[in-house]
């Protein structure tokens, strides 16, 4: 079980290649990197829209609920390995927020395992985020019901 | 007491990040404690509106507002989060 | 369009940041690599029964199959970058075998096309695996139904 | 002249990974060679006995057994892949 929530940037190279070493039954790594935008097309907004994010979090609450998510992960789908890194602070557009990455001896396990662990993270982890916005003014992120919708789809599933 | 913890815009609107409260003795679940706060200045009341976007976490698990509240619990009130 | 066939291993941490650099509209990527298993658990054979795997390919085909999979995906899903990178030749348990990345601005793309490509890539691309058994014996790996359908899922959807 | 490549199993059975090859008339689809291939040899019979696991390119398309062949062209006849 690997839960990493921090302020610095990783190296998804050397993580995803201590992810799998040494255990030569993995077959596959599926990994999901999340990248700051600069804009919002939901809101029909262009580039250049977003200056910067902040990520605010729960210390505590943050890592018990991401280690809850991945062992819910590793009770549905037969995971080798799995790592969920979340980064808090300020980052800029194109910089790295959060890599899930889940390693199994099939692939259907990795690809499944690391989505639900994206949908689940993005419904129940405690982040939020604050965007600097063009006008240098800032603005609270809403949450959106495609997340609630992509994280309910799991439920349905034998647990 | 309470520990009462607020993220977010609910931090931004209420004015702290945090407080430890001594509540009266009918604030026994947490809509008690929300209709309790909602009295405590236009803050709470503006931050405690609409419950449809206020999640609560005590002691740092997800929890319904029916939920019990009792000495010593950490109480924490935010938005739908958005993170990922 | 990114496809490339080599004999030689690639750097996923290098392969994902060139992938995205500069395009501050993607707001995640996923990935999949492939490793070199030491067993087949599907023929209940544990550890060290591979001792490595040779990948035979057709030169030219391979690169089209893989183009016309890579232009399928764009076109299914709003991608803002994409790579394959599949290797061919001798490689021991661990090490990679191949690598499909995909961008967008949406995780939900993201992980479709990423996960589409590799179930069209295991039955469309042209390669072979080899084995060298434990007993010094070499043996071709068969074809998997669960490969197929896996494929023939995508097809049902609108193309 | 058709070009012929043969890829693992079958290029290990047939003994050779390709070859040039004049065709008989008669030859017109993907089905013909087939046939005409297994009466040259024990490997090619053996390498073509069950077309349920022969995939056919035609030019680096792959192609059904009901495909034409014109000389000149590349045509490819391998097992199902097994890569990734």
């Amino acid at each position: 079980m690997t839960v990493r929530v921090q302020r610095d940037d990783f190296d998804i190279g050397a993580e995803l290649a201590a992810l799998s070493d040494g255990d030569t039954g993995i077959g596959g790594v599926c990994s999901f990197t999340g990248l700051v935008r600069d804009l919002h097309p939901q809101a029909g907004e262009g580039p250049g829209t977003v200056r910067a994010l902040t990520l605010e979090h729960y210390p505590g609450m943050t890592e018990r609920q991401l280690e809850a998510i991945e062992a819910e992960a590793r009770e549905r789908w037969p995971l080798s390995a799995c790592l969920i890194i979340h980064r808090y602070g300020r980052m800029e557009p194109g910089e790295r927020i959060v890599l899930v990455a889940c390693a199994s001896a099939h692939r259907e396990a990795a690809f499944d395992a690391c989505r639900f662990i994206m949908d689940w993270l993005k419904t129940k982890a405690p982040f939020w985020k604050l965007e600097e916005t063009g006008d240098a003014g800032q603005r609270w992120v809403d949450a959106r019901h495609s997340d609630q919708n992509a994280a309910d789809r799991w439920s349905e599933l034998p647990g | 007491m309470l520990k009462l913890l607020y993220f977010a815009w609910l931090r931004t609107k209420i004015g702290i990040p945090e407080e430890r409260v001594s509540v009266p003795d009918g604030v026994t679940d947490v809509a008690d404690l929300i209709g309790w706060l909602r009295g405590r200045g236009d803050g709470y009341a503006e931050a405690l509106a609409n419950l449809d976007v206020v999640k609560v976490a005590v002691n740092q698990e997800y929890v319904p507002f029916t939920h019990p509240v009792v000495a010593g619990d950490e109480v924490a009130l935010f938005p739908p989060v958005t993170g990922g």
